[in-house]
Parts: C-alpha cells; structure tokens; sequence
C-alpha cells in the first residue's frame, strides 16, 4: 500500500504548482507555499548551557537568544519564538528533531514536532509589505524590521509567524495549516491591486 | 488600543495580547480548609480598582508567556510590566 | 407637580414658554436623610421614586457625583426586554418590563417606549439550541418569545442578509414582540421629575468620597459637598460599585469594563426591531431620530476610561456589514462608551450587604436599562424592609459563597 | 439660467484652485449644471447661484450653504442612485465629478415646497423636548405618533442593495503624524521630515494646503499658492514622508493609535475596482495635531436664512472657487479676520455693503483694510433682523449697548444677498480630546484650548489657537522639530530656518452670545443655534429654565450639537447662551464631550474586507475538500467547516444521518475528527500536572494506555473533556473539545506560567499537527487489519482505551482504540498531509464493507444512544460531574484539583439540582425538540413551574425510537416518573426519565 498514497500540502487543492507557470514577470509581488519543510518546536532553558550547545551541535546554528530573531545555517534555521520556546525549520527529510531530542534527554527540554502544523507561504517582492500591512499590525518598514527577523502576530486575524528571509524583500509566513487556504485567499484578495504572481518556491 | 510591551517580545498592539484579570492573586495553598467565604473570596472577590491596578495580561498571539503589568485604568497610561512571580517595580507599588 | 400634556403646551405656547416649571430642583444637601441613594442613573432614581410611592419614604436624598442621568443611563443603546433563560431572571426582567409598559403615563413624562420586537439571531446549531431552550423557557414564565425561520426574519426585515451563504447564515432567531426601545434620557428624567415631586432632593454634581460608620452600620457619607448623615445608605452607581463598596470595605465580585456604543448619521426609517446577534457579535436598532445605534461586546480590560478601543469599532462593523450589507455605505457619526459593572455569573447583585443600613445595587453589566423600574422597585423594598423583595432575593451576594450562580453567560446572547 | 452665473472671471480672481478649461457636468435636484475640475458641489452651486439646498431637522426650514468644509451644518445631500446612493453628504466635502448626481434630503415633494415647513408653522408647539410633554394619551396610540415621528425624522435615504464597493485596511508606523495639511502642518512636515524621521501628513481636503487654498497672505514672500507648491515638491521628494490628501484622521485613540480614513475613489465617481475608502490604523510616535480652527457664528434673529454664512466661507468659495456667494454682501463680526474677508469680497468686485461690528474698536490694521477699500465700518453695531422670503434679502442694523444685551433706537437697512458672519474661532481640539486630553478656556478668543494630554502629542497653529499665520509657521517648524526629536532625529548641522509670513496685529473679540432683536421682537424672532437641528436660543434658556442645567443635559434636551456637524460651530455659542441664562462662567458651565469621528466615516470601511465570506477565515481539515466533492453539508463549529452529513441522492438530513448511523453500527463508519483539540505534555512533573487539572487520578497510567478525564473550572463547572494518553514516560497526549482546543491549552499555559512555576511541564499544542480518522463499526478492525501491518490490532493486542504507533496505509500514524460511538472504533492519527491519502485508503479498501462516512450529526446520535455527554450541550457551565451523574470520575483520594473546593459550597449540595438523565417518550416516534422545558405539572398555571430541559433529541435509527438526554431536578433519583413538556405548538408531550444509556447498556460491543 506504501507508494499509493498522496501526501499532500496544505494548500495542494489551489494546484499553485501549476499556476506557477503561468508567473507575470510584470507583477508587484510574489507568492508560493514551501510545503513539506521540517519543523520542531523546542522548549528549554536558555541559560542551561548541555541545552544551547545541542542546539548547536544538532543545528549548527547558536541558539537565539535575542528576541525576534532568527539563526540559520544556511541549511536550518533556529526561530526565536519566545524566552523558552523557538522552532527548528528545516528541509524535508531532516532528522535534527530526533537528534536534538536524543541531545536532551538528560536536561529539562521538549521537542516537538509540529511540521505539519504549519505551511509557510512565501512573499517576495516590492509589494510584499504592503500586503502584509494590510493584515498586520507589525512595523515593516525596513527601519524596523529587518534579515533574519522574525516575530508571531496575526494576519487577517489568523496567528502567523512572520520571518524576513531577504531584502528583495522576501517573508515567510507560517500559517497553521487548517488556516492556510483562508490565508491565501485573503492574501490574494490584498495582492490584486498590485498584481501579483504564483511562485514555486523551494 | 494600548500599546503593550511584553517583557519578551517587546512593544505590540493590545490586539495580541488577552487579558487576565487582577495580578497576585495566589491560589490557597490547602482551599478544603478554607470556610466558604474564604474560598468565595478566592474565586470571586476582586479589588478592580481606579487609578493603578496590577493586573496580568498573556502575549497569547506572541510569545504566549504570562506577565504583570501596571496600568492606570483611569487613563490607560502602563506604569511598569514585570514578570510573573515577580512583585512589582518600587515606583509602582506605593 | 405641574402635569405636561398637549394643553399645557398650548397653555405654555401662549406665554412663550416662559412659565415652565422646573423639573426637578436643585436643593443643598439637608444635614441627614433617612435614605441616601448614592448614583443618579435610571437605578437610583428610580429607587428614590418606589420608596417614596411604594414605602412612603420621602426624606430621601439621589447623590450624583456628575449630572444625573449621564452614566451608562445616558450612554446605552437602549434595549428593552425579558426574554431571560433562568427564571430569578426572567421574573426580574418580566417585572421591569412591565411597569415599563405604564411608564409614560405613570410618570406623565413621555419614555417613548417602542415596543417594536427584538430579535435574537441564531447562526449555527449551537445558537438554534440555546434558542429554543430559551423560548420554551419564556413561554412557560409568560413572557412572549417565538421562534421565527429565516423567511419569517427575511419578511420582518427584508434588509438583512438571511441567505444559506453567509460566512455564518442566519438559521433563525427568537422574536420577544414586546420587547424594543426607549428614549434613555427620559427615563432618567422621567424619574427624577416624578422623584423630585414627591420630596426626595436630587443633589448633583456632588460626589461621595466616604461611607461613615459606626459599631457595623452606616451612619452616612462623606462628599464633596460635607457630611451628609443618614440611616441607610444605598448604592447604585453602576461602573463605580466595588469603589464605592470599598468605601465601606466590603469587597464584591465585580469588574468594571468599558462598554463601547455607536449611532450613524440618521437616515429615513429602514430598521423597524432592534436585532441582536452573538456569534456574529453585534446589535442594532434604529432611533426614532434616525441613526442606527449600535453596541458590541465589553472592551476585556478592566477600565475607567468610558471610551474604548478602535478593534471593538471594527469588530461591530464587520458585524453589521455582514448582517445589512446595505448599511455599509452608511456613516458612523459618534462612538462613546460606558463603565460597566460585571459579574462572574453576568447577573447582578441587588442585596444587602455585611454592613448595616449599606445597600448594594449593581453587576447589571451591558444590560442593566431595561431592568431600571424594575431594579429600583425590588432595591426600594430591600431598602425599606431591610429585607429583599421575592424577585430580587436570588440576586443576593451570598449566592458567590454557596454557590447558586445565576449564570446568564451561555444562553442570554449578547446580554443587552 | 446662465452657465455659472456666480463664476468670478481671472479678472477678478486670479490664481483659484479650479481648472476652468475642465468643464463637469452634474445634476442636483433634476438639474444639469456645469462646474469645473477642483469644484466641490457647494462650490458648483454656489457658482450656480444655487441657494436652497437643503431643509432643517425639526422645522424644513430652507437651509443654504452656511460652511465651506467639514464645519457646515446644513447641506446635506444625497448622492448617486441605486446600490451606489449615499446618504446625507455634505455638499461642502463632495468632489465634483463627471455625471454626479445629488439631490437634496428631508424634503418632500422637493427642497423648495416641502409640506415639513408645517412643523416651522407649529413650531411654537415644538419647543425643545415637546415630545417629552405629550403624545401619551391615549397610550396604545404613541405607536402611531411614532410612526409619523420616525418618518419626519432621519436624513438622507439608506441604500437598499449590497453595496457594491470594496474597502481595505492599511496599518502603518511612523515617528511623526501631523492632522492637518494647512501652513502649520505643512511646516511641521517640513521641519520633521527634513530630519530623515517617518512622516506622515493628513489632509481631509481634495488638496493640501488648508487655509492657504483660500487665502491671498504671502509666505516666505511669495504667494501661498507658489509656497504651497514648493513645499509639497519638497515633501514629495522625501523618501520617509508620506503626504496623504484626501484623508480624514477621524480618531485618536489610546497611545498614539490613530484612525485614518482615505478616500480613494469617491472624487472619481462610482465603478472603481479598487477599495473605494481605505481604513489607515496609524502607531505614531509622535502626533501633531494641526487641524486648524473652525468659526463660529453670531446668534441673531433671522440668522438662519440661506445668504448667511460663515465669512471665512464667504472668503473660501471666493479665492479658491472663484465662485461669487452674493453680489451685495454685509459683514457681521465680533473679530478682526472678518476684515480680511471683506477686502478679499470687495477686491472680487462684491459690493460689501458695511462691516458690522460688535467691538467698539476693531483693529487697527483691520480697520485700515476697511477704509482702503472705501468699506463702512459700523462698530458698537449688530444685525437685528435679516429679511427675505427663502433667501435673505436685507438686513436691519442697531447699534448695541454698552451691556451688549439691547439695542440703542435707531436703525440701518441694507439690501444684500450675502451676510458673512464671524463669531469669532474655535480650535479643532477634536482630536485632542477623543485620548483624554484636556481643555483650557482661553477668555479673550472665547474658546477652548488644548490642555494637557497623556499621549505624545502636542496642537499647533490655529488648533492650538494661533490665529496668526506668521504664529502658525513658526510654532508648526517647531512643533516639527521637536516631536522629530523626541522620537531620535534630529537634523544634523546648522540650525535650519522654517517658512516665515508677516505678523499682524489683531484686537480681541468681542463675546455677545445673543444678539439682541428689535426692540419688541424678541418673542417673534427665532435665532438659531444649532442650524442642522433647530435649536434656538431660546431652546436653550428654555432647558435652563426647566432645570436641565447642565451642559450635557443642555445638548440632550435641545439636541444642540447632536446632528452630523457634531455642533462644529455651535458648540460654542450654546455654551455661552447656557452660561449667561445661568449667570456663570463659561468655563464653569464647561464644554460636551468631544467623540470620534471628526467627520463620519463609512461603516463599510471600518469593516474594511473582513465582510461576507471573509468576515472571518474557514478553517479546513486535510479532507476538506474530499467532503465538499462528496455532497456533503458542513456544520460551522467556531472557525471550522465540519462535514453534518452526507445526504446522498436526494435524501433529507433525516435519511442520510439514519444511514450513517445504521452504517456505523452495522458495517463500518468513518469520521473525521481532525477538529479535536490536541496538546503535548511533557516533563517530570507531567502526571502531577494532569492530577491537578483533572478530575480524576493520573499517576498510574501506564505507557500505551489511555484514559477519559474531565476537567472543571475553579467554580466546580465542568469546563472540558477527552482522553489523555500516556506516550512515554512524563509524556502525554491530551485531546479536547474542537470548540476549546484553544482555550483548554491557554489554559494548561496559565496554570503553569501563574500558579505553578515549579512544575517541570512543557505544553504544545499539535492539534494542527493531526489528522483524525474515527473508524468505527463492527468491521472496523477488519478494515485496520487490511491497512496495518505493524500493529497488533486484535482485542488483546489493542485492548480498548489503549493506542499503538504504526504505519496505516503507508503513512506513519498513531492508533488510538478509544470510542465515541460504543462500537470497536479507531481513532487513527496521520500527520495532516497524509490525512486526504488515507481517507482515500480507507475509503477504498472499505468499500467491500460498506464503509460510509458520517458527519457531526450521526456522531451526536451515536454517542447519546450511549449517553456520552457532549460539553457544552449537555453542559451550559453550571453542570457539576455529580449533576452529570458522572461521581465515578471525581476521585475521593486525591487532596485537591481544580474545581474541587467548589464542589463542596452550598448549593451544590442539594439534591434538587437539575441532573442529567435520559428521556423516553410515550409515543416512540415523538423527537422532543432540544430546549424543550420539563414541567411536572403541565395544568399549573403561567409562569409554570419547570424543572428542568432537554439538552439532546433525536430519532435512533438503530433503536427505532426516539431518546433525549436531559436535565431534570433531582432527576437521578426520580428514574420511571413521568413527567411532561409543554412545547410551542400547544401540545404537552408526556415522558418517562430513564438512564443515559440507550443501548448497549453493558457495552458488550465496545470490544466487538
Ligand atoms: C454602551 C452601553 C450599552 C448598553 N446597552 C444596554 C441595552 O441595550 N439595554 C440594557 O438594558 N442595558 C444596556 N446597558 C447597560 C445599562 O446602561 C446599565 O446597566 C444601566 O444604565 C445602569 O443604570 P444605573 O442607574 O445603575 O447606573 P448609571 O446610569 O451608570 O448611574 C450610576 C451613577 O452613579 C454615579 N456615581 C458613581 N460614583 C459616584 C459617587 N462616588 N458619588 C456619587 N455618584 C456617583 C455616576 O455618575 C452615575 O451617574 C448598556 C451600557 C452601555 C455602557
Ligand atoms: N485671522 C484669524 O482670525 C484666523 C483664524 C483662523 C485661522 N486663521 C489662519 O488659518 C491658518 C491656520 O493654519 P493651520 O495650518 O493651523 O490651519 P488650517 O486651517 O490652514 O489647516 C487645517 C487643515 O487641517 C485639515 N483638517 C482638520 N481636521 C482634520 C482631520 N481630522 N483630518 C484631516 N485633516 C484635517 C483641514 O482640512 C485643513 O486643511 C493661518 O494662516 C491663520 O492665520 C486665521
Ligand atoms: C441611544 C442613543 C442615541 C444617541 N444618538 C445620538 C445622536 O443622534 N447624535 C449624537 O451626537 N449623539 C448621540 N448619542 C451619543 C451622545 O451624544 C453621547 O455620546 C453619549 O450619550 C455618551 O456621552 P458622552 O459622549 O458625553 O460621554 C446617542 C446616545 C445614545 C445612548
Ligand atoms: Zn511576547
């Protein structure tokens, strides 16, 4: 039975893959979903030093310790969620959650995974923070929210995490995944007017 | 809208935030021993004061983390936000 | 007391409407009253009226720390009617209702009651349930309530949005025929004329700073105008009851919120019944001016501010859009709010409390208007008999210590 | 008529803000007329000599253009047709567009008969609060009165259709807000954003500009016109400043947040596909509030006819329209800007016929403005009467006395089409004042200034009571330059220079609250207040009189101040007609309170997108779509979609849920149940946790097992349930309600954050993590069999209440052996993406044994048929565990646990209290409607006492007969009575109370 089933990404009903296409080049922005990615919530103590070098070790990138920020190696990132709480993103077939859950077992920590709990859609382009304005209380502008920052609030009422992931500018924003569709909806409904394109990203 | 500013995340709209009411009300330590009227008090009873009052709010769309805060519920203005356990800043509490 | 009718003002046209009397004086406080009614909203008011006609106590003073009428009385949105879920509370609102009925009469001062129906909507099985539990309940304690479809809703008010793809569709809704408006003010000032007439002085812009007592009981309060002795001292001062209760140190079980309200710019009649929805949180009714006046859910802070916050605003509009998609283009002309006094169980205390001859009156939260004859009835018996009356026994403070909650949370919808 | 009779040439206007080679054609009333590109309808008319425009509130008086902005009271309009009507307007803030159509409201048959002048005919009998004195007798017939009343009342007409336009939000962050595009804003912008600070500028108007649209002052020396533009060309270079006309900053609430409204397509006309308003949700750092002033009129007999107007109205529709209000005008004042204004009318070739004067010395250089241009001055002087049968025609001047309260004998008349009134200024302190902020009385201007304020916000120039232009630059650079600075910027190097314009010296007003009629008149003359709402001086002394004496009692007796001008020039001179009847100060008798809006804004656009389907998303399981392919009908529960039931060809809800539950018990069911709640508990302390949450005891569970709790609220109210299964050691999965997934884990959050620190508990929630897939039916673990190979799902392998971790279908997954249906029954827990794939799976290799899906409702059936509760409708929050007959799941040993001190109070001690039971009607058949009252005495009279209700109903399919859960007092001790239920239609249906368990009582196929 193993290869007769599908798995599917939250938001594999909009067949964006196939819109993806079909991109206007001429567009004020651009957005996709990166499906598939693995992800973990950990929960530890900062200031237990056997907790902040697994992270290391496992991820390769420093704890976060700095609120509203993000660590990554190029490969994972570490977001800062909150003062004992961050998520490990990472591609699919990553097995840093294990691993970092097998580097804990001796100290006070959890480690969760919740990589189907959220899909991440991404917004690129001249645009993409007004969009996100239009939905969301955070300051955007490039004063204020900047590479590698990331915060949780909510988009068109519906709780997201928000992480800069270039200048172009570029934002991933991750959306529980019962959500995603209602997101995108929105997210569509807000880009009309600038015109926008489906991406594919990776 | 207040602004808030969470002790973790730093300065958010209100709108992420939930309230929680009156701060250091402590749970009884052994509530069956407590009279009815003791218990009622714990439950129920609140000082919901004019002026300054220590209340707790959670970053519930943020960081999720419980804190206190003291605000002037007269004119809104936040005087202080400390952590939860802890007591409140000197300037604040009289 | 001089009565208004269409002659008097006749009478009163000839000579220019010069010859008016006034209302209601504005007398110094006497140095001791049997009765002292702190708070000169609808409750108060109407409190000093039922002791001095139902309990012939007349030497009765309304302390009001502003101007009498201008707390959540001149600031609600004005909605009438019984259809309670608990019987303590339906028999309460019941009451109320009807001496509502003979208001205008009664105090020969036109409230302008408009019986015109209120409609409660249900938008999902849940809402449908509650509904009818309801009804059932209402029809069993007299009170008028029916179930209407959303073809009967689309007839009533074929301005709403009553089709199956509505983000949550109107599934149907109770209807409380004599349930409706009144004009707030008149209210207030319907009971002080008719107050004042019978002896009890309504002192305003004088506010009460202390309660004096002595051996456990009162003896008087404190204010900004002097010492005023008296016997009993009642309270009913709304969003300022556990401040005034501290006064006495007596802690209750209440929060106060800001309570936000709204009217558009008056337009030409196009909503005969006052709509309430819960799960699409908002109400609405049309005033006999024109404006369509409009309320939403407390602010969920603790406040003093009797303003509030801009997302409440949203929150109601996208209520009312939804509902009337016409409305929209309609423009908001004024927000305000009030200082509500809630209680764990969204019921309120009208009772006596620890400390003798000190009375309590409050916790009607977002929906104290329509009980105020009634309200002031029950807390004139209390007052007078130092016993509670039948209807109001049950809304005593005891009930946070055994436990007999009255819990209107879950089945009252939006609690107005 | 002529094109634009009233048009200025450049000869006589040079430089106004209309582009005359434009022409726009619009209708008003029925009648085409042609204005020009920059015109507002007041301005198209008032070109068109178009006088009567609108009617008044209570008397349909004729009212004509009074204002030239935000500040008019009168003329409003109801604009465009159809779905795309708009009520209540202002002619002085519509744009003119190609094709517009207006016509004026409250009027009936048209603006100029309107049978509503009947109430100016009776008005005697209508003095303020008349309604409250009568239409009392006979009572039943105040429904009649208030028919006729609502119907005289209102404005304009609400549209009837959808509105067909589109409105969005913006939120936006700066250092700097500045309310108000006129000199001192313009300078604020300049000064802050020069110091590289985000600025944000707002404007109400179509341009920005403000005052200097409409005035000939030089600044930096040029003409305002020119410094206009090179202001804005600056600012519009500037990468962090944002000018935004259009816009209405229509609140300021609590820390800088401000509420902005932009107007995108309204000067544009309707059939725009972009939102056609935009709601801006401003935090700003700093605010400065620079909306300017707004004037005041003069209190005097006849003051109401369409000619009278504000001056600086008179002054605006000239210099910036270039459209003529009157040929012959006659200026009243009590300040010097009136002067001003002359010369600007006179200079345009209106003949101004005197400035009346209330001051017995105007101002010097006023005075000089006068004489330069020949104007008569008559001091000590004011306007006894204006005549003229719609419009005015004349006036009749008095010199006044030295108490201001008479007149001296003696008359002037002058004939004039124009009175331009000047009752001095008044601060737009809206804004300040909507935050909390206070006001000071400022004797001489006779006004309200802005006081102290919480927020970071400061007023400047005409809004702070600057009047003088050169005051206002330079308090505006400063203004600028200081709020930049308290948010970080600052410019760097040499102190740099704001605009500059050439002070003048003004003399103070003169405040005569009521001017005095005509000796013997003053009962005849009616001299309005409040213009929109007919409120009279005499209104006012009459409230006063009758003891409505407070200012607030004031506006709610009269309604001064109460219609959608909001009292912008009212406000003032009712105070001051208050303050004289009561022998106070006006500062003593105070001002009403200011409230947002600053000008009403669209409804639609507070809303913004979040209406129809978006008013709030949907949130979908991974089958959403398979559902929505196989018909079936959704529930909503909270944000989710649920699939109800599955009707199949044609069947009513009735057949498809008998189906789906036959099919559960007889074959094999499949839900799903993705919805539920699910929490990840984890840590040392995890078991101790669970103890005190739960009701029940924690610490024995053993990996692997499972275990059904139910948790109170500290009031000992049932607040939720589900099963919590341990994982590993110190590991747990919890389950709750759909409907509380979200605060079931705030509130683990909370009692581990506030209560109980010590513990070492981590919670996370993964209820988006799961797939849920309930199979359940007596083939059931044939099916899993099929599709699981490493599991051992038999009885002994997979006992009830126990899960394992495998793979089903290919997919990694937890099975949970747990039942809601009291059939074997699998829960089966994919993640997410793999929840459609095995649906599919299931659903296949299911076929063969009649597997079929089921929704919310057979679920509900299925689970009363074994009295499982469902919280939240066999709870309302004031069931105990006790009154749900459910004792066994309160553990005795453990010391304490949320909620259980609360179980020992009073009242929840009795034993009348309404407990849960089961309901078997007489007649089998008979579905007792859920909600329905359970009485004992059906005959006993209204209100009837009841005991209790039903709480669940349906027809069993599998039992062939109804069954009901419900609440009955005493209910448990009272099985095998009768009692009765009254329902809506009058039939009283009689049932017996039975236990819970309709079927299966011993649970025998719990285990197949
Ligand atoms: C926005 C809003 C909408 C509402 N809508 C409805 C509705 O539709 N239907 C409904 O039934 N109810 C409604 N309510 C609730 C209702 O308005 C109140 O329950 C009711 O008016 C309370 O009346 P009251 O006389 O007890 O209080 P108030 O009218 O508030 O009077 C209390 C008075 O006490 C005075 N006071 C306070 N402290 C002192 C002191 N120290 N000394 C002297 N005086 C003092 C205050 O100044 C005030 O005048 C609404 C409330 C609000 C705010
Ligand atoms: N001579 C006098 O007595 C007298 C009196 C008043 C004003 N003035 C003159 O008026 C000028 C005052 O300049 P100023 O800049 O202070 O005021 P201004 O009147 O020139 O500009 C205020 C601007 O703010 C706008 N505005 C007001 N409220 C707003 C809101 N809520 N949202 C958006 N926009 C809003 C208005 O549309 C207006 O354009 C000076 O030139 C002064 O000399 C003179
Ligand atoms: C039922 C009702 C109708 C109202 N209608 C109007 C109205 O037509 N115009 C207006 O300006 N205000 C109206 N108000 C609001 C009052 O002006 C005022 O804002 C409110 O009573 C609160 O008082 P405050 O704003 O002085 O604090 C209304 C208030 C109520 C309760
Ligand atoms: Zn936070």
């Amino acid at each position: 039975m193993a290869d007769s089933y599908l798995r599917q990404s939250a938001l594999a009903s909009l067949h964006l893959i196939a819109r993806a296409n079909q991109a206007d080049s001429n567009a004020g922005l651009s957005m996709g979903e990166r499906g598939f990615l693995c992800q973990w919530v950990v929960r530890g103590d900062a200031g237990n030093a056997v907790f902040a070098s697994a992270v290391k070790d496992v991820t390769g990138c420093d704890l976060p310790i700095e609120p509203n920020t993000v660590q990554g190696s190029g490969y994972i990132n570490v977001l800062w969620l909150g003062p004992d709480e961050w998520l490990i993103v990472a591609p699919d077939g990553s097995d840093a959650g294990p691993r970092l859950d097998e580097a804990c077992k001796d100290i006070h920590a959890a480690v969760t995974d919740v990589s189907e709990s959220r899909t991440v859609i991404v917004l690129a382009g001249e645009h993409a923070r007004d969009v996100l304005a239009k939905g969301c209380a955070l300051d955007f502008h490039a004063r204020s929210f900047v590479v590698d920052q990331c915060a949780q609030s909510t988009l068109a009422h519906m709780h997201v995490i928000v992480h800069q992931r270039s200048d172009a500018p570029e934002f991933d924003v991750y959306v529980h995944r019962s959500f995603a569709e209602s997101l995108w909806q929105w997210l569509e409904d807000a880009a009309a007017e600038y015109g926008f394109a489906v991406s594919n990203p990776v | 809208m207040l602004i808030i500013d969470c002790p973790y995340c730093g300065k958010r709209d209100e709108a992420e935030f939930h309230y929680g009411g009156e701060a250091h009300i402590v749970r009884p330590e052994n509530p069956s021993e407590l009279s009815d009227e003791a218990w009622a008090e714990y439950l129920f009873m609140r000082s919901n004061t004019k002026g300054r009052f220590l209340e707790r709010w959670v970053h519930s769309e943020g960081c999720r983390r419980w804190f206190n805060m003291a605000r002037n519920t007269a004119n809104n203005e936040v005087e202080a936000v400390y952590l939860m356990g802890e007591t409140p800043p000197k300037e604040v509490s009289k | 007391m001089k009565r208004y009718s269409i002659f008097s003002l006749v009478r009163n046209a000839v000579s220019h409407h010069k010859d008016w009397p006034k209302a209601w004086r504005s007398p110094d406080p006497k140095a001791e009253y049997d009765v002292v009614i702190v708070g000169g909203g609808g409750h108060g008011l109407a409190t000093a009226y039922y002791l001095a006609k139902n309990h012939g106590i007349t030497n009765v003073a309304v302390i009001e720390k502003g101007w009498l009428g201008g707390g959540n009385t001149g600031r609600n949105t004005t909605i009438i009617r019984s259809n309670y879920l608990w019987d303590e509370s339906a028999h309460l609102y019941e009451h109320s209702l009807k001496l509502y009925e003979g208001l205008s009469q009664e105090l020969n001062y036109n409230i302008m009651l408009s019986q015109r129906g209120v409609l409660n909507l249900a938008h999902n099985q849940h809402d449908l349930r509650e509904l009818s539990r309801r009804i059932s309940a209402n029809r069993l304690n007299g009170i008028d309530s029916e179930f209407l479809t959303p073809a009967d809703i689309k007839n009533m008010v074929p301005l709403m949005d009553v089709s199956p793809e509505a983000r949550y569709p109107v599934m149907g809704a109770s209807l409380q025929k004599r349930g409706g408006v009144a004009r707030h003010d008149a209210v207030a000032w319907g009971y002080a004329r008719a107050a004042d007439d019978r002896g009890v002085d309504i002192i305003q812009q004088c506010e009460v700073t202390g309660i004096l007592r002595e051996g456990g009981a009162v003896t008087g309060v404190e204010t900004t105008r002097g010492t005023i002795k008296a016997k009993k001292v009642a309270l009913a001062v709304a969003g300022h009851t556990s401040m005034l209760a501290q006064m006495a140190d007596v802690r209750l079980p209440i929060t106060s919120h800001p309570l936000q309200a709204m009217v558009s710019e008056p337009v030409k009649p196009a909503l005969d019944c006052v709509v309430m929805s819960n799960a699409v949180h908002g109400y609405i009714s049309q005033s006999d001016r024109g404006e369509m006046v409009m309320g939403a859910g407390i602010d969920t802070m603790t406040g003093y501010t009797q303003r509030g916050a801009l997302p409440v605003v949203e929150e109601l509009q996208r209520a009312i859009v939804c509902l009337f998609p016409s409305f929209s283009r309609l423009r908001l002309m004024r927000q305000w709010g009030g200082i509500v006094d809630t209680c764990p169980d969204a019921s309120p205390i009208v009772s006596k409390t620890p400390v003798g001859g000190l009375y309590v009156n409050g916790g009607w939260g977002t929906g104290g208007f329509k009980a105020t004859p009634g309200s002031g009835w029950v807390y004139a018996h209390t007052i007078a008999r130092d016993e509670a009356h039948e209807l109001n026994a049950p809304f005593a403070l005891e009930r946070f210590t055994t436990g007999a909650l009255i819990d209107e949370h879950g089945a009252a919808a939006v609690a107005h | 008529m002529t094109r634009q009779a009233n048009r200025l040439g450049t000869d006589l206007v040079a430089g106004a803000r209309i582009d005359r080679s434009k022409s726009i054609w619009f209708t008003f009333n029925g009648r085409r007329y042609e204005g020009h590109e920059g015109d507002t309808l007041a301005s198209a008319l008032v070109a068109n000599d178009v006088q009567l425009v609108a009617r008044s509130f209570k008397y349909h008086r004729p009212r004509g253009f009074f204002g030239a902005g935000a500040e008019d009271p009168c003329v409003m309009v109801q604009v465009g047709v159809g779905a795309e009507t708009l009520p209540n307007l202002r002619a002085t803030q519509v744009e003119l567009y190609d094709g517009l159509v207006a016509d004026s409201v409250n009027a009936w048959p048209s603006v100029n008969h309107d049978v509503g002048i009947v109430n100016d005919l009776m008005s005697r009998l209508l003095p303020a609060g008349f309604y409250y004195k009568t239409f009392m007798w006979p009572a039943s017939w105040w429904t009649t009165y208030e028919h006729v009343i609502r119907n005289a009342a209102g404005m304009g007409v609400a549209p009837k259709q959808p509105d067909p336009d589109t409105y969005d939000h913006m939120h936006i962050h700066c250092d700097v807000l500045i309310v108000g595009g006129g000199p001192s804003g313009l300078a604020a912008a300049l000064a802050a954003g020069r110091t590289g600070a985000r600025v944000i500028i707002v404007d109400e108007q179509s341009e920005m500009g403000g005052s200097i649209l409409a005035s000939r002052l030089l600044v930096d020396d040029k003409p305002g016109a020119e410094w206009l533009a090179s202001a804005l060309a600056e600012l519009g270079a500037m990468e962090e400043v944002r000018v935004m006309p259009r816009t209405t900053a229509f609140g300021h609430y609590d820390h800088n947040h401000m509420g902005l409204l932009e107007r995108r397509t309204d000067h544009l006309g309707p059939g725009h596909d972009i939102a056609r308003q935009r709601m801006w949700k401003v935090r700003a750092g700093q605010v400065i509030h620079a909306g300017g002033a707004i004037e005041r009129s003069l209190v005097f007999a006849g003051n109401d006819r369409p000619g009278v107007m504000l001056a600086s109205a008179a002054a605006t529709y000239v210099n910036r329209w270039a459209a003529r209000p009157g040929q012959k005008t006659v200026i009243f004042t009590n300040n010097d800007s009136a002067y001003g204004v002359a010369a600007d009318l006179a200079d345009a070739g209106i003949s101004v016929q005197a400035i009346v004067d209330l001051r017995v010395e105007p101002g010097a250089a006023a005075l000089e403005e006068a004489s330069a241009r020949n104007i008569e001055v008559l001091t000590a002087s004011c306007v006894v009467e204006t005549r003229g049968k719609r419009a005015v025609e004349g006036v009749t001047v008095m010199k006044l006395n030295d108490a201001g309260d008479g007149v001296v004998v003696g008359e002037r008349r002058f004939d004039c089409g124009l009175v331009a009134v000047s009752g001095g200024w008044s601060p737009a302190v809206h804004l300040h004042c909507h935050a909390g902020g206070k006001v000071d009385y400022d004797e001489i201007q006779g006004c309200f200034v802005p006081g102290k304020t919480l927020e970071a916000a400061r007023s400047v120039g005409a809004a702070n009571g600057q009047l003088d232009l050169a005051d206002c630059l330079t308090a505006g650079w400063q203004a600028g330059t200081n709020a930049a600075a308290d948010t970080g910027f600052r410019k760097p190097g040499k102190v740099p220079k704001g605009p500059t314009a050439t002070a003048v010296e003004v003399s103070p007003p003169r405040h005569v609250w009521i001017i005095p009629a005509k000796p013997g008149e003053e009962n005849k003359v009616k001299r309005f207040v409040d213009l929109q709402n007919d409120v009279t001086d005499a209104d006012v002394r009459l409230a006063a009189r009758e003891g409505y004496r407070s200012v607030e009692h004031l506006k709610r007796y009269t309604t001064l101040g109460m219609g959608t001008d909001q009292g912008k020039t009212s406000n003032i001179p009712g105070l001051g007609i208050l303050a004289a009847e009561l022998e106070k100060s006006l500062p003593d008798v105070g001002t009403t309170t200011f409230r947002p809006p600053y000008t009403a804004i669209t409804m639609g656009a507070i809303a913004g997108r979040y209406t129809g389907q978006m008013l709030e998303p949907v949130r979908r399981s991974p089958m959403h779509h398979w559902h929505e392919n196989h018909g079936a009908a959704f529930e909503d529960v909270g944000q989710w979609k649920r699939p109800w039931y599955y009707p199949q060809d044609g069947e009513d809800m009735h057949a498809a849920v008998a189906r789906e539950c036959l099919a559960a018990r007889n074959a094999i069911g499949i839900l799903d149940a993705t919805t539920l709640g699910k929490i990840d508990i984890q840590g040392p302390d995890a078991s101790e946790f669970l103890n005190r949450i739960y009701t029940n005891a924690w610490s024995k569970l053993a990996v692997g097992r499972c275990r059904y709790g139910l948790m109170l609220s500290e009031d000992g109210m049932v607040m939720d349930d589900g099963v919590t299964s341990c994982i590993s050691d110190n590991r747990y999965l919890m389950t709750t309600t759909s409907g509380n997934a979200a605060s079931v884990m705030g509130w683990l959050e909370e009692w581990l954050q506030t209560e109980w620190p010590d513990l070492k508990v981590w919670c996370n929630s993964i209820s988006e993590y799961w797939a849920t897939l309930t199979i359940s039916g007596p083939f059931a673990r044939d099916l899993l069999a099929e599709l699981c190979s490493d599991i051992d799902v038999s009885n002994d392998g997979l006992p009830f209440m126990s899960w394992r971790e495998g793979t089903v279908a290919g997919a990694p997954a937890r099975v949970f052996r747990i039942s809601f249906t009291g059939e074997v029954s699998f829960e089966i827990n994919v993640p997410a993406s793999h929840g459609l794939g095995l649906w599919q799976a299931l659903m296949t290799a299911g076929e063969k044994y009649g597997i079929t899906p089921y929704g919310t409702e057979a679920m509900h059936v299925l689970r009363a048929e074994k009295g499982y509760i469902i919280v939240g409708q066999e709870t309302d929050g004031t069931m105990t565990p006790y009154d749900l007959d459910m004792d066994w799941i309160v553990s005795k040993k453990k010391p304490d646990f949320i909620g259980k001190r609360s179980l020992g109070r009073a009242d929840f001690l009795r034993d009348d209290r309404k407990q849960l039971v089961g309901l078997f009607t007489e007649d089998p058949l008979e579905v007792l409607p859920e909600g329905a009252q359970i009485v004992d005495d059906p005959n006993a009279p209204i209100p009837m006492p009841m005991i209790g209700h039903v709480t669940s109903s349906y027809l069993s399919a599998n039992l062939g007969r109804s069954i009901a859960l419900a609440v009955v007092k005493g209910g448990i001790n009272r099985k095998g009575e009768t009692v009765h239920l009254p329902l809506e239609n009058g039939r009283t249906v009689r049932a017996e109370i039975t236990g819970m368990v309709f079927y299966d009582p011993q649970g025998e196929r719990l285990n197949g």
